[in-house]
């Protein structure tokens, strides 16, 4: 699985994690390139939907990060976030589906080494993982 | 049952209510919904085991909005439904009354705080043959889990019974209807119904009142329920809060504790 | 069908160094709708933006896509630019290919492939943008200043005499702050008191400045511009308009013996009092906890003594009600009291004392009206040991950060201490000594060479009681680490300057943020070093971080200024980056549901109710709207709705949808 | 196509195994009703012994193999771009053995070709149709659902069938070859089949009652067009799901889907509020009620009109599958005895 | 909740009477203290100052055996080894790279469900110790916490490094009366106990002195090291100051076995080079020989 080059989408919040993401590049860290990152004004704003879009679009992996608890530019959109993610692990897990492909985190804008970190962690784990056929399968099933 | 009767005859005959909506003998020894305005009619209405459905579901259906304010034959799931409506600002105070059915007697409802009080006394945990079910699949191995639910979603029709026979899938415009963007695949192909019954669960967390008309519904019986009832547990067990126990009570979604676990966040 | 110019930037060689730009470009020329695709070294220098411009102009492009740094640095600029060229600037978007791509990753293909990727999500978002009005909302011009230290008595001067109303509120029963406490001031050794009261008075007397003494903020809400502030006063025991501050009362008052907050503890004053001489406003106040009336339900001694019967026991605190546009928070700090080294033997000696204690030892005003005397028996002391960094820059048993205030105030106390009693040996423990900052190290200098101040570099691992004196066991680590036991009859601790008590609750009631340590956040370290992360409620004075009085009042002035430039417009302009419900032609209305599952989730209590009702008058629906005033665009809102009638502009469902899937099609796109 | 003279020959269980051996050699693949938990659905099938014909019907009609629930109609794959249109390749459809469907299902061939092939001719469709042999198996047990005699169908008839089989006890069945296709399907297969020597198996066959009378129900659908209040009571428990017309045998609303390069056609159903929705937000028919009224207006009356067909067969699936128990052969009733 | 005991080398020499005293104590607690099986040198104070990786080593393979053995805690009453102890499972815990290597070398999993918990954390936990006293120790005492209890604070995380109260706090619930003094913890020469014995009396010496002038009875301690340094240093002690020190030198756990009114003999008080006898208003420990010297 060493070759295999995994899709990640990184859905962040543009007040800690992307200016995280930012000072990662202003001090030339260098991680894994299969990462993208999607801006959002805050976690809270990540919905649900989107992260099953990824998958269907094709991607193997995907990553969640905002601000870390009451750092919440807006206060309280992570402690949204966060009851939203807890139910949605349970229920991806019910349905069979690995959570370890998606990556939750807080990474605050002077961690720019943890996003550094977080991105080469999640793009080995999910190089173990392997490409995620069986969700991406889906896209062709069932039509006459 | 006669207790039931007579409460109809009564509550149609002084008018306090409009119309009453209860149960009768349907097809095939089904119990069917049916909506008696005279007092008249009311020995049409009959309660037993076969009254499963969640009458509820009718209380945001225009056309019986229209028949007037309504005595409505509960169920202990009916009652939670109402209560959650009225959480969600869809029925207010004193729009309808609920008839808690008992083995020989009936008892209407007819305030709010009356719908809980009677829910909180009689509210327990699932039965033992119900964890057991839920159980089943959670000792299946992931791999186990995630064919058998792509078994079952290749089954779906994208019919839609499941939310039409949802009491809280009262909202005019569904996610699945939004096209602009086109959040969740028109086609019942396996990708479209993946993704429709993960929403359909997802925005039932903290919401649904266990009724179980879902999987009843379903006209090719995919276990519907167990998706709300994995997630009615995690909200239990992780946020200690349950749905349809408090007309006011804030979804739990929707609030949260500054200390909720997070053992999963990196 | 969309006409969208990508402009990509080498940025010197940031980004080409890693990135291959030509590529991107012909790629990017290749994505449907894209009508315009170019490069340029330095895309925010002036030709590069007219590049931008021009090419608005002649292509007429429906969007803009700018690939170069991050968003964060210079969305502004572009933006600028596109409305300069006629374009809505928020048909402008920046793809981070510099601090997410080029710097991060190494020169090669995926990192191009990657560049590409982030370039063609952006042209799928900017696809999807909408022409946007920047929102307006109406500005209250009085500003709320909260705590009446130097700092706060500044801002609400500069901006009172710049012509606008000012609320003042001090939770003490007077104004002054923890200035009105110091002896003397560094550098220049001028009187506190000397320098501060002229000020208080002018505050006292302003016709702009509305003075809210012993009162506290009970709760803010609203938005920039148009605050509401309940502001509690507590009860004074008197109607102010009545007491002339004769003063008789605190004469007459039987109860004396209660440690004087105002001499930290070292002095005593009566239940009925001012803190000290000069306060403003100069009217007493009943300490309710010792007053012998409230504890026996006997005395009244005050009530007949006062010679215009301004006694009023049963008063009690009364809320007012105020609508501000701007606040600014000068809440100031604390000295830590007590101990973070319990070997220092702070509270278990008497003659262990901290700063502030010092000072009023020192202040002519004080308990000893200037002349150095120790606590415990009140000698003057032969020998006293200053330990600097009592707490500070101790991440292990104290704080990491550095208090700042301490190495001036110490030279100051040495010298102050040589002053008065010449034969004294003062020693000074400290780690290092930072004296940046006008004449400060010169200040040093003094203390040192003129006044004959021991300065011993090195650490006192504890202070203990050896038959009467106080044994100050250290180390000078300037002389081959000897350890070093120095007997004292004084030791003051220059103890770390801490966030107030209550900072965080006060934190809370504003929505604003602050550090591990509790002082209140900027909204940039080095930028907005005033503002908050809450548009209009801005910083002033050691809330912010321990600060000496220049500081504070620089700050302050800062802070002012602030407030001024807001309140020269009668009209805000935000972004219009927020949340909107949709709406539609009768009988729908709405395809909002009314669950007002979003009003429990909103953090800015922004989500309202708006009724519709039929010909008949009948209300026939209700939903969810919007305040555009309190919604600050967060969109937590939006990711509940499950009608998808909330959503967000600039981050809407079509926007985020079409980045997602644009960031996943890499080219191939079968069945 | 029924003009020619009556074949009609007996064929066992074995032989029946024989047969469809012979079909799967000729490259058809043979879908048949096959149980799946408590459920019996048309599934492929290789034997006879998969087949299961004891429920009186599949819960699902066999429609799908003419008009499935999501088709490809053609594809647009794009790349940096440019497009290319690639149409479906209709050789490539499998020659198809329907085996078991009930008289009322093979009756039901007929209004869904009238639909794809009214204006135009869906070639898709065609070309699936002209690739389906049907052989269709008489009921000789009914439930209170079904009606097909109400609507000149019955529970022996043959028309739709292109091979009629009767369970005539003993494993044997009573095999009627009614049309080309049904001889083309049995081609070489004479020493499977015995001389039926005159049986008959109108013994064997259920009996289904007529319930009202068809003549009455288009007219007085006409006449109780306007008549609101008739269709509010009729439709007050209907919630307004899709359960009918996805089990109906008839139902042919789709949807056309563009999803990932590819146009694809998708059952849709006039009991949803969104089938009638326009863009300005303006929906001609907002309530159930009305949706209802549309549902049996379609059947009974505009098809008739328009396609000179029943666009309802009797079998009364969409009854048993209804959550609420919505039963259409009531509200027939209603409807033919309503005095508006 | 079950503990281990790992007596270390002093516990089963030069400090025989703490262990005893402590095993005495434990058995009127109705507390078992199995010993951490096949238990190996703790590595103070030598490995630490020679190779990192078998400062670590050592320690982890007892904590180790301690965790195979499903110990919850490990009672570690020697301060050195508790010190090596507590230092190794922070280290480890905090690096798992490093916690990989070391656990290789020992060929152990160590993953930290085993804690590590001093004499005094331990006595502290016992409900309502107070109840078991049934001869009030009525002494001023001096309690000395050495160096190693209590630092480095960040890493033992246990009371308060240069001002600690947790003895006293105990000392006090047996009736006895802590005194307010300066040095409890100072260095008391340890390092030295062998190589530099001038610097042990120079050191200790400063400490007796405090204790003595601040009219302590007793000095209460908790650590092999600081009784060896105090108690058979004595001689040192008083040679190098010219002063004779009575004061005793007893073991926390010999002062709540007197407390509860154990036989001094079973604490094994006779061993002290410091006969454990007060002035003479009080009458001596009974069964404790007077005479000094061994």
């Amino acid at each position: 699985m060493a070759d295999f080059n995994p899709k990640i989408v990184a859905f962040v919040c543009n007040w800690c994690t992307y200016a995280g993401a930012d000072l990662t590049g202003t001090s030339r860290m260098k991680y894994a390139p299969q990462v993208s990152i999607v801006r959002f004004p805050c976690t809270g704003r990540i919905d649900f939907m989107l992260l099953l879009k990824a998958f269907a679009g094709g991607a193997d992996g995907i990553i969640v990060s905002g601000c870390h608890p009451n750092d919440c530019h807006y206060s309280s959109g992570n402690f949204h976030a966060r009851r939203r993610w807890v139910v949605f692990r349970g229920l991806m897990d019910f349905l069979g589906i690995d959570v370890r492909r998606v990556q939750f985190s807080w990474v605050s804008a002077a961690e720019g080494a943890k996003w550094a970190q977080l991105v080469n962690e999640t793009t080995d784990r999910i190089r173990r993982l392997g490409p995620f056929a069986d969700y991406q399968r889906l896209r062709g099933l069932g039509v006459g | 049952m006669q207790a039931l009767r007579s409460k109809a005859r009564e509550l149609l005959a002084t008018k306090t209510v409009q119309v009453i909506i209860g149960y009768a003998r349907g097809g095939g020894g089904r119990a069917r919904a049916v909506f008696v305005r005279e007092a008249a009619k009311a020995d049409a209405l009959v309660f037993d085991d076969s009254c499963q459905q969640n009458l509820a579901v009718y209380l945001s259906k225009p056309e019986v909005r229209k028949l007037g304010k309504a005595a409505l034959v509960a169920t202990p799931a009916a009652l939670r439904a109402i209560l959650q409506l009225a959480a969600e600002n869809q029925i207010a105070e004193g729009e309808l009354l609920a008839l808690a059915v008992g083995a020989d007697d009936v008892v209407p409802l007819t305030t709010f705080a009356a719908i809980e009080a009677h829910v909180a006394a009689r509210d327990g945990d699932w039965s033992a043959a119900e964890k057991e079910e839920l159980h089943k699949y959670e000792a299946m191995g992931l791999e186990e889990r995630r064919r058998f639910w792509e078994e079952q979603f290749s089954r779906c029709l994208k019919c839609y019974a499941c939310r039409a026979a949802c009491p809280l899938c009262y909202c005019t415009r569904c996610t699945v209807e939004c096209n602009q963007p086109q959040w969740i695949p028109v086609p019942a192909h396996d990708l479209g119904n993946l993704e429709w019954n993960v929403m359909r669960a997802m925005h039932l967390a903290g919401r649904c009142v266990d009724c179980g008309d879902c999987g009843r519904a379903c006209p090719v019986n995919i276990p519907l329920h167990l998706l709300n009832r994995r997630l009615i547990r995690e909200v239990f067990t992780v946020f200690g809060s349950r749905s349809g126990r408090s007309a006011k009570g804030d979804n739990a979604l929707s609030t949260f504790k500054p200390n909720d676990p997070e053992d999963f966040i990196q | 069908m969309a006409r969208i110019g990508v402009f990509i930037c080498h940025c010197g060689e940031n980004i080409s160094a890693t990135v291959d730009v030509v590529k991107v470009v012909a790629e990017a020329a290749r994505i449907p709708g894209v009508a315009h695709s170019v490069e340029y070294k330095y895309m925010c220098s002036d030709p590069g933006q007219q590049l931008v411009k021009n090419a608005i102009k002649e292509k007429n492009l429906t969007g803009v896509v700018v690939a170069a740094c991050s968003p964060r640095m210079h969305e502004p600029t572009f933006r600028r630019a596109c409305a300069e060229a006629g374009l809505n600037p928020f048909l402008c978007e920046m793809a981070n290919i510099r601090e997410h791509c080029s710097w991060v990753h190494e020169k090669g293909e995926a990192t191009t492939q990657k560049a590409l990727d982030i370039v063609r999500t952006l042209v799928a978002k900017v696809k999807k943008n909408k022409a946007l009005e920047p929102i307006k909302v109406p500005v209250t011009k009085t500003a709320l200043v909260l705590g009446g230290g130097i700092a706060g008595i500044q801002a609400a001067l500069d901006i009172a005499n710049s012509g606008h109303k000012v609320i003042l509120v001090e939770k003490a029963p007077s104004i002054g702050g923890h200035m009105s406490q110091l002896s003397e001031t560094f550098p220049t050794l001028d009187c506190s008191q000397c320098i501060l009261t002229p000020r208080m008075v002018e505050v006292a007397q302003h016709a702009n400045i509305t003075l809210y003494s012993y009162s506290e903020l009970e709760s803010l809400d609203g938005f920039i511009g148009n605050f509401k502030a309940r502001i509690r006063r507590k009860a004074r025991g008197l109607d102010e308009k009545l007491c002339t501050g004769c003063g008789l009362c605190m004469q007459k008052c039987p109860t004396r013996k209660i440690p004087s907050e105002f001499d930290a503890g070292l002095g005593l004053r009566p239940a009925i009092y001012v803190p000290f001489p000069q306060a403003v406003p100069n009217k007493p106040v009943i300490d309710r906890e010792h007053c012998t009336y409230y504890r026996t339900g006997k005395c009244r001694l005050c009530e007949k003594v006062c010679p215009t019967q301004a006694i009023r026991f049963g008063q009690e605190d009364e809320i007012v009600e105020a609508e501000v546009g701007a606040v600014v928070v000068a809440t100031g700090f604390d000295i830590k009291h007590g101990d973070f080294f319990p070997e220092y033997g702070y509270g278990k000696h008497q003659d262990v004392i901290d700063g502030l204690q010092f000072e009023r030892l020192a202040s002519a005003s004080g308990p000893t009206l200037g002349e150095i005397r120790r606590p415990s028996d009140g000698k003057v002391p032969e020998t006293v040991v200053f330990i600097a960094c009592a707490g500070s820059r101790d991440p292990a048993k104290g704080i990491e950060y550095c208090s700042k205030i301490c190495c001036m105030y110490t030279a100051k106390h040495a010298m102050l201490y040589r002053h008065k009693v010449h034969h004294g040996k003062p020693y000074v423990f400290y780690m290092d000594i930072r004296a940046g900052g006008k004449m400060y190290e010169e200040f040093v200098r003094r203390a040192m060479e003129e006044d004959g101040v021991q300065y011993v570099r090195g650490r006192v691992s504890r202070v203990y009681e050896r038959n009467g004196r106080l044994v100050v066991k250290g180390v000078d680590t300037l002389l081959g680490a000897r350890p070093l036991e120095i007997e004292a009859d004084l030791v003051v601790l220059a103890t770390a300057g801490v966030a107030n008590a209550g900072a965080e609750e006060l934190a809370q009631k504003l929505h604003v943020s602050y550090d591990a340590h509790k002082f209140y956040a900027e909204a940039h370290p080095k930028l907005r070093p005033v503002e908050t992360n809450t548009a209009g409620i801005f910083l002033a004075g050691a809330c912010q971080a321990p600060k000496d009085i220049p500081e504070s009042v620089a700050q302050a002035s800062g802070a002012a200024a602030k407030v001024g430039a807001l309140f020269s417009q009668s009209e805000l302009v935000r972004e219009p980056l927020i949340a909107v419900v949709d709406r539609q032609a009768p009988p729908v209305y709405s395809s909002c549901v009314g669950c007002f599952l979003c009003q429990s989730a909103c953090p800015y209590q922004a989500i309202e109710k708006e009724e519709f009702r039929g010909r008949d008058g009948q209300v026939v629906k209700t939903v969810a709207k919007v305040n555009p005033g309190l919604c600050q665009g967060c969109g937590t809102c939006v990711a509940f709705c499950r009608t998808k009638s909330i959503d967000i502009q600039g981050f809407s469902h079509a926007q985020v949808h079409a980045e997602v899937l644009a960031l996943l099609e890499r080219g191939e796109r079968d069945g | 196509m029924n003009s020619m003279e009556k074949d009609t020959r007996l064929i066992g269980r074995e032989a029946l195994a024989k047969l469809f051996a012979q079909w799967l050699g000729e490259g058809r693949r043979i879908l048949a009703p096959r149980r799946n938990g408590d459920k019996v659905d048309f599934a492929e099938v290789e034997t006879p012994g998969e087949v299961s014909l004891d429920p009186v019907q599949t819960g699902q009609s066999p429609k799908g193999a003419l008009f499935p629930r999501v088709e490809e109609l053609f594809s647009f794959p794009s790349r940096d771009g440019r497009v290319e249109l690639r149409e479906r390749d209709l050789a490539a459809l499998k020659p198809t053995v329907v085996f078991g469907l009930r008289p009322c299902d093979a009756a039901a061939l007929a209004a869904l070709a009238a639909i794809f092939n009214w204006d135009s001719a869906d070639a898709l469709f065609s070309a699936r149709l002209a690739a389906l042999t049907t052989v269709g198996v008489a009921c000789n047990r009914c439930d209170e659902y079904c009606f097909c005699t109400s609507l000149g169908g019955g529970p022996g008839a043959t028309t739709g069938s292109d091979i009629l089989l009767t369970d005539m006890g003993g494993g044997e069945y009573l095999a009627e070859v009614i049309s080309e296709k049904g001889r083309q399907a049995i081609q070489g297969a004479g020493t499977l089949f015995q001389p039926a020597l005159g049986k008959d198996k109108e013994s064997r066959l259920a009996r289904v009652e007529k319930a009202f009378d068809l003549d009455k129900v288009k007219p007085a659908l006409e006449a109780l067009f306007d008549d609101e209040a008739f269709w509010v009571e009729q439709s007050l428990r209907c919630l307004g799901c899709g359960a009918c017309a996805y089990v109906c045998p008839t139902c042919a609303c789709f949807d056309i889907q563009d999803e990932n390069g590819r146009r694809l056609r998708c059952w849709d159903s006039c009991g949803f509020g969104l089938f009638t929705l326009h863009t300005s937000g303006h929906n001609p028919r907002p309530l159930q009620s009305q949706r209802w009224r549309q549902r049996l207006m379609h059947k009974f009356a505009y098809m008739p009109e328009r396609q000179s067909v029943l666009g309802c067969v009797g079998c009364g699936r969409c009854s048993r599958a209804c959550p609420v128990d919505m039963n259409i052969l009531e509200h027939l009733r209603a409807v033919a005895e309503a005095k508006p | 909740m079950k503990t281990g005991f790992y007596p270390g080398c002093s516990m089963k020499g030069s400090a025989r009477e703490y262990s005893e005293s402590l095993l005495a104590v434990a058995r009127v607690l109705g507390r078992e203290l199995p010993e951490v099986p096949d238990w190996n040198c703790c590595g103070a104070t030598a490995a630490h100052n020679l190779d990192h990786d078998l400062a670590l080593a050592l320690p982890a393979r007892i904590l180790a055996a301690a965790e195979k053995k499903g110990m919850d805690e490990v009672l570690v009453p020697c301060a050195a080894c508790y010190s090596r102890l507590k230092v190794t499972r922070h280290e480890l815990l905090e690096d798992e790279k490093l916690r990989q290597r070391i656990s290789g070398l020992v060929e152990a999993d160590y993953r930290g469900s085993a804690k590590v918990v001093n004499i005094i954390e331990w006595l502290a936990a016992v409900p309502d110790l107070e109840k078991l006293v049934k001869k009030p120790f009525q002494r001023k005492v001096a309690c000395y916490y050495g160096c190693l209890l209590v630092r480095p604070a960040g890493i033992v995380e246990f009371d308060r490094p240069e001002e600690p109260q947790s003895m006293d706090l105990l000392m006090a619930k047996l009736g006895a009366k802590p005194i307010d003094w300066a040095f409890k913890t100072e260095c008391c020469g340890a390092g030295f106990s062998v190589s530099r014995t001038d610097l042990v009396a120079k050191l200790s010496g400063l400490i007796l002195e405090d204790a003595v002038s601040r009219g302590a009875e007793a000095v209460i301690v908790a650590c092999p090291m600081c009784h060896l340094n105090l108690d058979l240093r004595r001689p040192n002690i008083e040679k190098r100051t010219g002063k004779k020190y009575d004061i005793p030198v007893i073991y926390i756990t010999q002062v709540l076995g007197l407390a509860m009114g154990l036989p001094p003999k079973k604490l094994g008080l006779q061993r002290h080079k410091v006969a454990v006898k007060f002035a003479p208003a009080e009458s001596p420990v009974p069964g404790v020989s007077a005479k000094r010297g061994a």
